[in-house]
C-alpha cells in the first residue's frame, strides 16, 4: 500500500523581530519527511516548542511551508490549492470552542463545507449533514444548536463531524483531546477509532501523552527543536527509544518513584 | 482529623434560581496524608477548595453541619480570624500559578509578603534582609538553582514549571498545615507536571505536611496519595484508600474512572475500544435527582431517584445503591460496553 | 426540514439575537430604546408633528414661561423665548440638528470607514505595526479638534459641522474595523473557515462581518455620543449651526443672555441634550455589557 | 526600559512630524494667499515681498515646508491677522494660562475619577456603586458649556461665592510675566500675595472643577471597569491565599494592577480636557489658548488657528507618549509588550 | 471674601472689547474713546452741555479773527505731562505740543504720520484735514489755526474727543530710541490717569495721575475689564466683578432698576440705530428696492423687543434732540403691502436673498443687533426676501464694512461733538465714502453741496433749512433707515460715587471712586 500522505524536507521559518530592522530567523520546523499510509495513525510527541504545532499547521495547509514538499497521494500539494486540501487533509484543533463560529449554527458551519467543496443539491447536503451528525454521536437537531449551547465534548464531536464530512483521506488533530475530561476523552477516543475502522481515515495525531500514543498510534515521531529524532514504530519507540529526550518524554508521566 | 467537613452543600446564584452546585459533601482528612479529589471538569473540586479557604462567592449560599479545621468550625469565623488561619496554617496552590501571581510585582515582593515576621527572627531594620534570605532558600528548597534571577523577575518572565514553583514556594513559606493543591499541572508538559509532583512528595515527606490534590485525573498522583475521593456532579462518590479505589472500587464512577484513563486499563490492545461512561454529564440546571450519576450509571435503579446514604467499611466509604461486587468488579475490566 | 429548520430557529437564538433580548430584558435600556426611537421620529417627522414653525414668532407671546407655571399659557407648553417662539416647535425641530444630523454623519462615517477599513484589512492584510501605532497616536487628537481644523478650513455653518464630523469619524471606523478584523483573523474559526476553501466574499460576509459587529455597535454609540456633543458644542461656539436654527447648542448660546430672566429657555435645550447624551450613553453601555456576556471580552 | 523611551521619543517625533506637516499644508488648505495664512502678512504689506522670499515661495514646495520648520524654530511664528500682534508673544502668554487651568483640573479629576471608580468596584453592584456609576454615566452626559452655566449661575450669581472672569481681579497689579497666574503672582513684587493667591484661587476654582468634570468621569469610568475585572482576577485571590489582608491586597495589588490600563487611558482624559477647555476658556473669559483659538476660527485668523492647532495637538501627543512611558516604566508587562512591537 | 489690599482700592470698569489704539486719533469707536480719550489726555477746550457753551480746557481763552478764518488758543502753563517708567518729561506743555499732535494728521511730511496706519478716520470724515490750512506756535504757550475757509463745527471738532493734545516730547524720544510705534502702545499724556500695562483680552489698568492738572482722579486705579459680552458684563456687575458697566442689556434694564445695589443712569445722548444699504452693490442701488426694505419692517415691533422700548422711533438719521431735527416718518412707515409693489416696480417681485449685517457688539444706539437682525430676517421673508445674517468680531468685521463687503448693515452712530454736521458728513458724505465711513457707500452731489453749505453758513435758519433738505434727500434716496434713538444707560453698583451721566462720545471717571462703607437696608 502506497502512502496516502508524504511529506519531503518541510521546513518553516520564523522570522522574530530583534531590533528595528534586524530579524532573527528561527527553524520552527526543519527538513522534517514522514510518510502516513492510508488507515494509519501517526503520532507525533516532543515538549513545549518543538515545532508539533507548527507541522500540523504546514500539513493541515494553515501555514506555508518555507521548503519542503507534501505529497498527496503521490503528487504534489500546493500551498494554495485549497479545494484538493479541504478534501483530503481535514484538521481539529485543540480549542473547539474557538475554532466554532460563534455566530453560525452547526448546520450551517458544516453546510458552508459541503458548499464550497461538492456540488451536492441542498437535499443531498442536508442528509449529509444529518448522516454526519449521527455518525459522531450528535443528534439532528444540534445543527440548529449555536455553539454557546454545546458542551465541551459535544463540539469537539462537532469539530471532528465538520472535518469528516467531506469524507478526507487525513485527519490531522493537534492535542485535540487534552483539554477534555477523562470520559469524555474515552468517548472521543472511540469515535476516532469508529471513523478510522470505517472510513479508513489516516491520523496524524499530536499528543503530549505516551498512553495515547500508544493507544491510537502505528508509528511515532518525537520532535525536538523542530527536528525529527526520532520516528519508527510505535512499539518500537515506546518500547526502546534511543534517545535521552524520547525516554524523559515518557518517563514524565505518572511516575513518582525517583 | 485536620479537616472535617459533614454536608456541605453550596447554593449557587443563577438566573434561572438557586441551585444546589455542592450536594452534601463529606470530606475528612487526617493529619499528614496525602489526599487526592478527582472528578470530571465542573463537578464542584475547586468549589470544595475554596469553600475551606473561604473564596465563596458571597452571594451563594452555604450550609453545612460542620467545616472544622483542627477543631475549629472555619464558618463560624469573622473573615478576619479566619484570615489569619489561612495566613498561617491553610495554603493553596493553583493550577495555572502564573495568573496568581500580580503580574506587576516582582516575585521577590510576593514571595516576601508570604513570609511571617515570625519566621524570621529579626529586628524591625534587618527584617527585609531576612525575610530575603528566607525567600531564597525557599527557592531553594524548591529546586530552583537560578534564584536570584527568580526572583527578581516578574511572572510573567518565568516559565510554567518555575511559576508553579514559586507559587508552592509562597504556599510553604510559613509551613501551613494543609497544602490544597489544585490541579497544580494541568495542561502542563509532561516533564514539568513530573518535577511539580515530585515537589510536593518531598514536601510532605519533610515536613509532614497534609496535602489535598485536586485533580482531574487520577494517573498522575497515583503513586504518593494516601487516599483518593471521587466527585461527580457536587457529590460526593467514594472514598478510601488508593489501593481499594484503584483495584476493587465500590462505586460504579470510581470504576468508570479507572476504565476510561488508559493507562490503567490492563490487557487493553491498541485500536480497542474504551469502555465509557454512556451520555454526557447533566448541566447545572438540569441535576438528575437523588444521585446524580443515575441517568449515565449502568446499575442504576428505580431507587437511584433516592440519595443514596453515606455506607462506612473499614477505611472506605460510597455513597451507592448498587455497589459493584467485587467479583463483578475483576471480571468487567477490560470488556466493552 | 425547512419547516423544522424555522421550528429550531425560533427556539435557538442567535449569540446577537441573545444580545437584544438581554437588552430588552433591562427595563432601562429599554427606556433609552424608546426615548431614542422617540427622538428619531421626531427627527424625521419633525416639522410636521410640531404645533408651530421653528422660527415663528409670536410678538404677543415673549418670553412666557412654561404653560404650568402662573404666567403661561396653554398655546405654548414649555414656554416662549425672548422672540416669542414656541419652545416645544424649536426643540422638536432641533431634534434633527443635533440628534438626527450627528447620527445620519455618524452613520455614513461608520459606511465608510468600515467598508474602507474591511478593504484595506482584507486586500492589504495587517500593516506594519508601525504603521497603526502611528494611526493609535493620530487618533487621540480629540473629535473636536479635529473637527474645528476642517472647520477652519471650510469655515462654520452647520453643513460644515456635519461634514466635519462626518469626515473626523471615518479614520475611527477605518482603524476599529481594521483593528477588528484583524484580531479576528486570529481567531482558529476563521483559519478553520479558510481551510473549509470558502471564498474571500462568503468568509467577509458570512464569517468576519458577524463577528466585528460588536466592536463596530460599540464604537457607533460611542460616536454618536461624541458626534451629538461635538455638534452642541460648535453650535454653542457659534462655529455650528447659526441662529436662528434651533440646534441646541446654538439655542443654549443664545439663551444665555436670558438665563436670568427666564431660565426655562436654557433649561429646556441643555435638557434635551443631557437627556439624548444620556439615552446614548445608557444604552452603548448596556450594549457593551450584554454583548461581554454573551459574546465574551 | 531606554529602550522603550527611545522609541516612544521617535514615534513622538514621527508624529510631531506629521502634525507640522498638517500645520504647513493648512496654508494652502485655507482660503486666501498660503503667505498671508501662514504669516499673516497681508498681500498689501509692505513686508511681504520679505515674507515671500523668507517663507521660500520662490522656491518650490520641499523648501517651503523648511522654511517653515525653521520659522517655527526661530520662533517667527507669524502675527495675527486680527490685530497684527505677535503670534508667538501671545501663545507665550496664554498658553501657560491654558495649561495652568488644564493642569489644575487634571489633578482634580485624577485625585477623585480614580479613588471613587475603585470604591465603586470594591462594591460592585451595591447600591454605593450604583450611585457612583449613574453619576459618572450623568456626568459623561453633560455638555460642559451647560454645566458651565448652571454653576455659573448657582455658584457666582446666587451664591456669590466666587467670581466669574478671568484669572484675578485686575485691581491687583499682576503684571503678565509668564502668563500663569499663580507664577505671575509669586514672580510679582506685589505687597499682598497672599491675598492675591487667594484672589486667584477664586477665579480658578470654578473652571477647573467644570473642566474636571468630564475627565474625572472618564475616569471614574475606567478605573471602576478596570478594578472591577482586576478585582476578578486570579492573582487577586492568589494574594488572599497568601494571607493578606483586604487593605493589603487592595492597596499593593488590586489598585497598582488597576491603574494599569488607566495611566493608559490618562492620555484620552487629557484629550478630553482639552477639548472641554476650548469651550470653558470661553465661558470663563480664561485668556487662554482655547479662547483665543475659537475666536480666531470665528474670525478666521488662519495664522493663529495653524498655529493654535498644531501648539495643542502636540500638547495631545506629547502627553499620549508620556502616558506610554510613564505606563512602560510602572508596569514590565507593559514594557514587555512595548518591546514586543 | 474678596476683601482687597489697600493698595489694589480702584475702580472697576467693564469695556465692551478692546481698544483699537491708545491713540483716539486713530479710532472711531466710542469704547475705545472711553477707554482712552478723557482719562489718559485732554483737549483744547470742552463742551459744556448743560450750558451749552465751549469752555477752556488746556487752552485758557481762545479768540476768532474777523473773517473767521484764523483761531488763537492761549494754552495754560501748569499743565504737566505723565512721567512713567517710560518716560520722564522735562516741562511742561506748550504750543509745541499742540502743533505736533495736529501735525501728525495734517501734514504727510510728519514723522508720525504713517505710524500705525495713517489713517485718521475722524479728520478725514470731518475733513479737517482738508479745512486747517496750517497749526503754528505763536508764542510758546499760544498757537494758531488757520482756516481755508469758514466752518461752523471747527470748536465743536476741538472739544470732541478726537482731538487730544500729546507730548512732543515723548515722541522726540521715541524717534531717537526708534521705537515709534510704541507712541501709540503706551500713551503719554496730560490726562487725569497714566497708563500703566495692558494685557489684551483682559484688562488695561490706569494709575492715577497724582499732579493733574484740575487736582487728583479721585480713585488711585482705574482698571478696564474687557467684557464684550453684554450679558456676562451685567453678571460681572451682579457678582463685583465689575463697578461700572455701560450699555447693561435693555431686557434686563427693568428688574436692574429695582436693585438696591445697583444705579442706572440714563441720557438721551443723541445716537440713531439705522440699517445702511450698501447703495454699490445691486439691487441695492436701486432705489425702489431700499424703499420697499424700508417699509417692510415693523421698526416698532423692533423697538420693543429689542430696546425693550427704552429708545424712541427714528424718523430721521438726525436725533430728535437736535435743532435740526425733520422727521419724515412717511418714507419708512411699516406697510409690507406697499413694500410688495415697490418690489415688483422694480424687477424683483420674485423676491431675492440678501446679507444682513449685524454688528456683533452692544452700542448704546443698538443693544443687540443679532436679535434686530433676526427680526427683519422674518418680516422681510413676508414680502419674499431671504436673509442670512452675518456677524463677525467687531475690529475685522469693521474692516470688512469698510471695504463695502456687506449686502446691508446694522449700525449706528453716536454723536462725537454738538453740531447737527457730524450726523451728516461723517456717514453720508462722499469724503466719507472714501475714508471707509460710509455704511451706504452712498454719494450723492446735492445732498453733499447741501450739507457744506450748511457747515459754511455762521448763522442758525440758514443752516436748518439746509438740513431739512438734506433729510428730505435721504427720505426719498433711503440710503440708510434710521430705526432708532436708544435712551444710554450706564449701571454701575450703589459704592460708587462721583459717575457722571453718559455723555458725548467718551466718558470721564476722573472724579470717580468707592465708598468705602456703604449703608445698605436690609432687602
Ligand atoms: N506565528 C509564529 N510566529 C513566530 N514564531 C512562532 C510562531 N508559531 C510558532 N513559533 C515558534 O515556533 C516554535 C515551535 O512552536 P510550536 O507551537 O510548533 O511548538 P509546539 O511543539 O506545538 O509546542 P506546544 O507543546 O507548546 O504546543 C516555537 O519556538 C515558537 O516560538
Ligand atoms: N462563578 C460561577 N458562577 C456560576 N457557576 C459557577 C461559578 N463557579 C463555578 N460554578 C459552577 O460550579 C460548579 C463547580 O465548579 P468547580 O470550579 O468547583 O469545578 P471543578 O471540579 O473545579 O472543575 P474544573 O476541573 O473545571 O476546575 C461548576 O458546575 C460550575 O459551573
Ligand atoms: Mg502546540
Ligand atoms: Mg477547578
Amino acid at each position: 500500500m502506497s502512502a496516502v500522505l508524504r511529506t519531503e524536507n518541510l521546513s518553516r521559518v520564523f522570522h522574530h523581530r530583534i531590533g528595528w530592522f534586524r530579524t532573527n530567523p528561527q527553524f520552527a520546523v526543519k527538513d522534517v519527511s514522514f510518510e502516513l499510509k492510508a488507515g494509519k495513525t501517526l503520532a507525533v510527541m516532543g515538549s513545549n516548542g518543538s515545532g508539533k504545532s507548527t507541522l500540523a499547521a504546514l500539513v493541515g495547509g494553515a501555514l506555508e511551508p518555507t521548503s519542503g514538499h507534501i505529497y498527496l497521494d503521490g503528487s504534489v500539494l500546493a500551498y494554495n490549492d485549497m479545494r484538493r486540501r479541504a478534501q483530503s487533509i481535514r484538521m481539529i484543533f485543540q480549542d473547539a470552542e474557538g475554532s466554532l463560529n460563534p455566530n453560525l449554527t452547526i448546520g450551517k458551519q458544516l453546510h458552508e463545507v459541503l458548499r464550497f467543496n461538492t456540488k451536492l443539491t441542498e437535499k443531498q447536503c442536508d442528509d449529509t449533514i444529518s448522516k454526519t451528525l449521527k455518525r459522531v454521536g450528535l443528534l439532528n437537531e444540534h445543527r440548529t444548536f449555536y455553539p454557546y449551547m454545546l458542551t465541551n465534548g459535544q463540539k469537539q464531536r462537532a469539530c471532528i463531524a465538520r472535518a469528516i464530512i467531506l469524507n478526507p483521506k487525513v485527519l490531522v488533530s493537534d492535542e485535540a483531546l487534552a483539554t477534555l475530561d477523562t470520559s469524555v476523552r474515552a468517548q472521543i477516543l472511540n469515535l476516532l477509532i469508529d471513523l478510522q475502522r470505517e472510513l479508513h481515515i489516516s491520523y496524524i495525531f499530536i499528543t503530549h501523552s505516551p498512553e495515547i500514543a500508544q493507544h491510537m498510534a502505528d508509528e511515532v515521531l518525537v520532535m525536538k527543536d523542530g527536528k525529527v529524532i526520532e520516528y519508527g514504530e510505535t512499539q518500537h519507540v515506546l518500547n526502546n527509544p534511543q534517545e535521552r529526550y524520547t525516554r524523559k518524554l515518557l518517563n514524565a508521566g505518572p511516575d513518582l518513584s525517583t | 482529623m485536620l479537616i472535617d467537613i459533614r454536608n456541605l452543600s453550596i447554593f449557587a446564584d443563577t438566573p434561572q434560581g438557586e441551585v444546589r452546585v455542592l450536594d452534601r459533601v463529606s470530606l475528612q482528612i487526617a493529619e499528614g496524608e496525602i489526599h487526592t479529589l478527582v472528578g470530571e471538569s465542573g463537578s464542584g473540586k475547586s468549589l470544595v477548595a475554596r469553600a475551606i479557604m473561604g473564596f465563596v462567592n458571597p452571594n451563594w449560599r452555604i450550609q453545612a453541619d460542620r467545616l472544622w479545621f483542627k477543631g475549629t468550625d472555619l464558618l463560624n469565623l469573622t473573615a478576619k480570624q479566619r484570615r489569619e488561619i489561612i495566613g498561617v496554617d491553610i495554603a493553596m496552590i493553583f493550577q495555572d500559578a502564573a495568573r496568581y501571581l500580580d503580574p506587576n510585582t516582582t516575585i521577590r515582593e510576593q514571595l516576601k509578603e508570604a513570609i511571617l515576621d515570625e519566621d524570621v527572627k529579626a529586628t524591625f531594620w534587618t527584617r527585609s534582609k531576612a525575610k530575603d534570605e528566607y525567600a531564597r532558600n525557599l527557592l531553594l528548597k524548591m529546586g530552583v538553582k537560578n534564584y536570584e534571577q527568580v526572583l527578581a523577575s516578574y511572572p510573567f518572565e518565568l516559565s510554567d514549571g518555575a511559576a508553579q514553583k514559586v507559587m508552592i514556594a509562597t504556599a510553604i513559606a510559613h509551613r501551613p498545615h494543609l497544602l490544597i493543591a489544585d490541579e497544580p499541572t494541568t495542561a502542563m508538559e509532561p516533564l514539568t507536571r513530573a518535577q511539580i509532583y515530585r515537589l510536593l512528595a518531598q514536601l510532605h515527606q519533610r515536613f509532614k505536611m497534609s496535602i489535598l490534590v485536586i485533580t482531574q485525573d487520577l494517573n498522575t498522583i497515583m503513586q504518593e496519595t494516601d487516599r483518593i475521593t471521587t466527585i461527580y456532579c457536587g457529590q460526593i462518590m467514594e472514598t478510601g484508600h488508593k489501593n481499594t479505589m484503584l483495584t476493587k472500587p465500590l462505586h460504579p464512577y470510581t470504576d468508570a474512572l479507572n476504565y476510561t484513563s488508559l493507562v490503567q486499563t490492563e490487557n487493553l490492545k491498541p485500536r480497542d475500544r474504551l469502555k465509557t461512561l454512556p451520555g454526557i454529564e447533566p448541566t447545572l440546571q438540569n441535576m438528575p435527582k437523588g444521585c446524580r450519576l443515575g441517568p449515565r450509571c449502568r446499575y442504576a435503579r428505580q431507587n437511584c431517584i433516592m440519595r443514596p446514604e453515606i455506607t462506612n467499611l473499614k477505611e472506605h466509604s460510597y455513597y451507592c445503591h448498587h455497589p459493584i461486587r467485587e467479583f463483578e468488579n475483576s471480571k468487567n475490566k477490560g470488556e466493552n460496553s | 426540514m425547512l419547516d423544522k429548520n424555522l421550528y429550531y430557529e425560533v427556539k435557538n437564538p442567535s449569540p446577537l439575537q441573545l444580545v437584544w433580548q438581554d437588552l430588552r430584558a433591562n427595563p432601562i435600556s429599554t427606556a433609552t430604546l424608546y426615548i431614542l426611537g422617540a427622538l428619531l421620529i421626531i427627527s424625521i417627522f419633525g416639522p410636521l408633528l410640531a404645533p408651530y414653525g421653528s422660527n415663528e414668532q409670536f410678538i404677543d407671546a415673549v418670553s412666557l414661561p412654561p404653560a404650568w407655571s402662573d404666567q403661561g399659557d396653554m398655546r405654548f407648553l414649555l414656554g416662549t423665548d425672548a422672540l416669542g417662539r414656541d419652545m416645544v416647535s424649536r426643540l422638536m425641530h432641533g431634534a434633527r440638528y443635533t440628534f438626527g444630523l450627528p447620527m445620519l454623519a455618524v452613520i455614513i462615517a461608520a459606511l465608510v470607514g468600515c467598508s474602507l477599513g474591511a478593504i484595506s484589512a482584507v486586500n492589504v492584510g495587517v500593516k506594519s505595526s508601525t504603521v497603526k501605532h502611528l494611526l493609535d497616536v493620530l487618533l487621540s487628537i480629540p473629535s473636536l479638534l479635529l473637527a474645528l481644523v476642517i472647520i477652519a478650513v471650510i469655515g462654520p455653518g452647520l453643513s460644515n459641522a456635519i461634514l466635519a464630523i462626518a469626515l473626523v469619524f471615518i479614520p475611527q471606523f477605518l482603524h476599529i474595523t481594521k483593528n477588528a478584523i484583524a484580531d479576528e483573523q486570529k481567531q482558529p474559526y476563521v483559519l478553520a473557515s479558510r481551510l473549509n476553501g470558502v471564498d474571500n466574499r462568503y468568509l467577509f460576509f458570512s464569517v468576519l462581518l458577524p463577528n466585528i459587529i460588536k466592536a463596530i455597535v460599540m464604537h457607533l454609540t460611542i460616536a454618536l455620543s461624541a458626534a451629538i456633543l461635538d455638534i452642541a458644542a460648535l453650535g454653542f461656539l457659534g462655529l455650528g449651526a447659526q441662529a436662528p436654527a434651533p440646534e441646541w447648542g446654538a439655542m443654549l448660546a443664545q439663551s444665555l443672555e436670558v438665563a436670568y430672566n427666564s431660565p426655562w429657555v436654557m433649561a429646556l435645550p441643555g435638557l434635551a441634550l443631557f437627556v439624548t447624551l444620556i439615552s446614548v450613553n445608557i444604552l452603548g453601555e448596556s450594549i457593551r455589557s450584554a454583548l461581554d456576556k454573551r459574546l465574551g471580552s | 526600559m531606554s529602550r522603550v523611551i527611545i522609541r516612544q521619543l521617535s514615534l513622538l517625533l514621527i508624529t510631531l512630524f506629521l502634525i507640522s506637516l498638517l500645520s504647513f499644508s493648512m496654508s494652502y488648505w485655507f482660503p486666501g494667499d498660503p503667505v498671508t495664512n501662514a504669516s499673516g502678512i497681508p498681500i498689501d504689506h509692505p513686508r511681504y515681498e520679505e515674507v515671500f522670499e523668507k517663507r521660500g515661495f520662490d522656491s518650490n514646495i520641499a523648501h517651503q515646508y523648511i522654511s517653515y520648520l525653521r520659522s517655527l524654530f526661530e520662533g517667527d511664528w507669524g502675527q495675527s491677522m486680527q490685530d497684527n500682534s505677535e503670534i508667538w508673544d501671545e501663545l507665550s502668554l496664554r498658553l501657560p494660562a491654558t495649561l495652568e487651568l488644564t493642569v489644575i483640573a487634571l489633578a482634580i479629576a485624577l485625585c477623585i475619577g480614580p479613588p471613587l471608580g475603585i470604591i465603586a468596584a470594591k462594591y460592585y453592584r451595591k447600591p454605593i456603586d450604583q450611585v457612583i456609576a449613574f453619576i459618572s454615566l450623568a456626568g459623561y452626559s453633560v455638555p460642559v458649556f451647560w454645566l458651565a452655566q448652571v454653576t455659573i449661575l448657582i455658584f457666582a450669581v446666587v451664591l456669590d461665592v466666587v467670581p466669574i472672569a478671568g484669572q484675578i481681579n485686575p485691581l491687583f497689579d499682576v503684571p503678565a510675566v509668564s502668563g500663569s497666574i499663580l507664577i505671575d503672582i509669586a514672580l510679582s513684587d506685589i505687597d499682598h500675595k497672599w491675598i492675591a493667591f487667594q484672589n486667584a484661587f477664586l477665579h480658578i476654582v470654578l473652571p477647573a472643577i467644570v473642566l474636571a468634570t468630564a475627565p474625572c468621569v472618564l475616569l471614574v469610568r475606567f478605573t471602576r471597569a478596570s478594578a472591577i475585572h482586576v478585582l476578578q482576577q486570579k492573582f487577586v485571590k492568589g494574594a488572599y491565599a497568601r494571607g493578606l489582608s483586604t487593605a493589603e491586597v487592595m492597596f499593593k495589588h488590586a489598585i497598582p494592577n488597576t491603574m494599569q490600563p488607566v495611566t493608559r487611558q490618562l492620555s484620552t482624559a487629557f484629550s478630553v480636557l482639552v477639548t472641554n477647555v476650548l469651550i470653558t476658556e470661553v465661558i470663563f473669559s480664561w485668556p487662554g489658548l482655547g479662547n483665543w483659538l475659537v475666536r480666531s476660527i470665528y474670525e478666521r485668523d488662519f495664522p493663529v488657528i495653524q498655529h493654535g492647532l498644531l501648539v495643542l495637538a502636540s500638547i495631545i501627543l506629547t502627553v499620549n507618549v508620556f502616558a506610554n512611558i510613564l505606563q512602560a516604566w510602572r508596569y514590565p508587562q507593559v514594557r514587555q509588550e512595548f518591546y514586543a512591537r | 471674601n474678596r476683601a482687597l489690599p489697600p493698595e489694589a482700592e480702584g475702580v472697576l470698569y467693564c469695556a465692551e472689547g478692546n481698544p483699537e489704539a491708545f491713540n483716539p486719533q486713530l479710532v472711531t469707536s466710542g469704547t475705545t474713546l472711553d477707554m482712552t480719550s478723557s482719562q489718559l489726555f485732554d483737549r483744547l477746550i470742552e463742551y459744556n452741555e448743560s450750558s451749552r457753551e465751549f469752555e477752556s480746557s488746556l487752552a485758557e481763552h481762545w479768540s476768532v479773527s474777523e473773517d473767521n478764518l484764523r483761531y488763537r488758543f492761549k494754552l495754560r502753563e501748569d499743565v504737566p505731562f505723565h512721567s512713567t517708567d517710560f518716560f520722564h518729561p522735562t516741562r511742561n506743555l506748550n504750543a509745541q505740543d499742540v502743533v505736533f499732535t495736529f501735525n501728525r494728521w495734517l501734514k504727510p511730511e510728519h514723522p508720525y504720520h504713517e505710524i500705525s496706519g495713517g489713517q485718521y478716520p475722524f479728520f478725514t470724515a470731518t475733513r479737517l484735514d482738508q479745512l486747517i490750512r496750517e497749526v503754528s506756535a505763536t508764542s510758546s504757550h499760544e498757537v494758531e489755526i488757520t482756516l481755508r475757509e469758514p466752518d461752523s463745527s471747527l470748536l465743536s471738532i476741538l472739544a470732541s474727543s478726537f482731538a487730544v493734545i500729546m507730548s512732543a516730547e515723548y515722541g522726540q524720544q521715541l524717534l531717537n530710541q526708534g521705537e515709534p510705534q510704541q507712541f501709540d502702545l503706551e500713551p503719554i499724556g496730560t490726562g487725569p490717569f497714566k497708563f500703566s500695562h495692558f494685557r489684551k483680552d483682559v484688562a488695561l489698568n490706569y494709575v492715577r495721575h497724582d499732579e493733574y492738572w484740575k487736582g487728583p482722579a479721585a480713585s488711585e486705579n482705574l482698571v478696564f475689564r474687557i467684557a464684550p459680552n453684554d450679558h456676562k458684563r451685567m453678571l460681572m456687575l451682579l457678582t463685583q466683578d465689575c463697578d461700572i458697566s455701560p450699555y447693561p442689556p435693555a431686557r434686563d434694564i427693568a428688574w436692574l432698576d429695582e436693585r438696591e445695589d445697583i444705579h442706572l443712569q440714563t441720557s438721551m445722548s443723541p445716537n440713531t440705530a439705522f440699517w445702511a444699504f450698501n447703495t454699490d452693490k445691486a439691487p441695492f442701488n436701486d432705489i425702489k428696492v431700499r424703499q420697499a426694505l424700508a417699509h417692510a419692517i415693523d421698526r416698532d415691533a423692533l423697538i420693543s423687543a429689542v430696546y425693550f422700548d427704552h429708545a424712541v422711533r427714528a424718523d430721521s438719521i438726525l436725533p430728535n434732540t437736535s435743532w435740526a431735527h425733520s422727521p419724515t416718518p412717511e418714507a419708512f412707515r411699516y406697510d409690507p403691502q406697499r413694500a410688495r409693489e415697490l418690489l415688483d416696480e422694480a424687477g424683483y417681485g420674485s423676491g431675492f436673498t440678501m446679507d444682513v449685517w449685524a454688528l456683533p457688539v452692544q452700542r448704546a444706539y443698538n443693544p443687540n443687533a443679532r436679535l434686530m437682525a433676526e427680526l427683519i430676517q422674518s418680516n422681510l421673508n413676508d414680502i419674499g426676501v431671504n436673509v442670512n445674517i452675518v456677524s463677525y468680531e467687531w475690529s475685522s468685521f469693521r474692516r470688512s464694512l469698510a471695504e463695502g463687503a456687506h449686502d446691508s448693515v446694522l449700525i449706528g452712530w453716536s454723536a462725537d461733538h454738538a453740531d447737527p454736521d457730524n450726523f451728516f458728513r461723517p456717514l453720508l458724505t462722499c469724503a466719507a465714502k472714501a475714508s471707509g465711513n460710509n455704511r451706504a457707500m452712498w454719494c450723492n452731489e446735492i445732498f453733499d453741496n447741501l450739507v457744506t453749505n450748511a457747515i459754511r453758513s455762521i448763522d442758525r435758519p440758514t443752516r436748518e433749512s439746509f438740513y431739512h433738505q438734506a433729510q428730505d434727500i435721504l427720505a426719498q434716496e433711503v440710503p440708510v433707515v434710521p430705526l432708532a434713538h436708544s435712551i444710554r444707560f450706564q449701571a454701575s453698583r450703589d459704592y460708587i460715587q462721583g459717575l457722571q451721566p453718559p455723555a458725548y462720545g467718551g466718558i470721564n471717571l476722573r472724579s470717580v471712586s468707592k465708598v468705602a462703607e456703604i449703608e445698605r437696608g436690609e432687602p
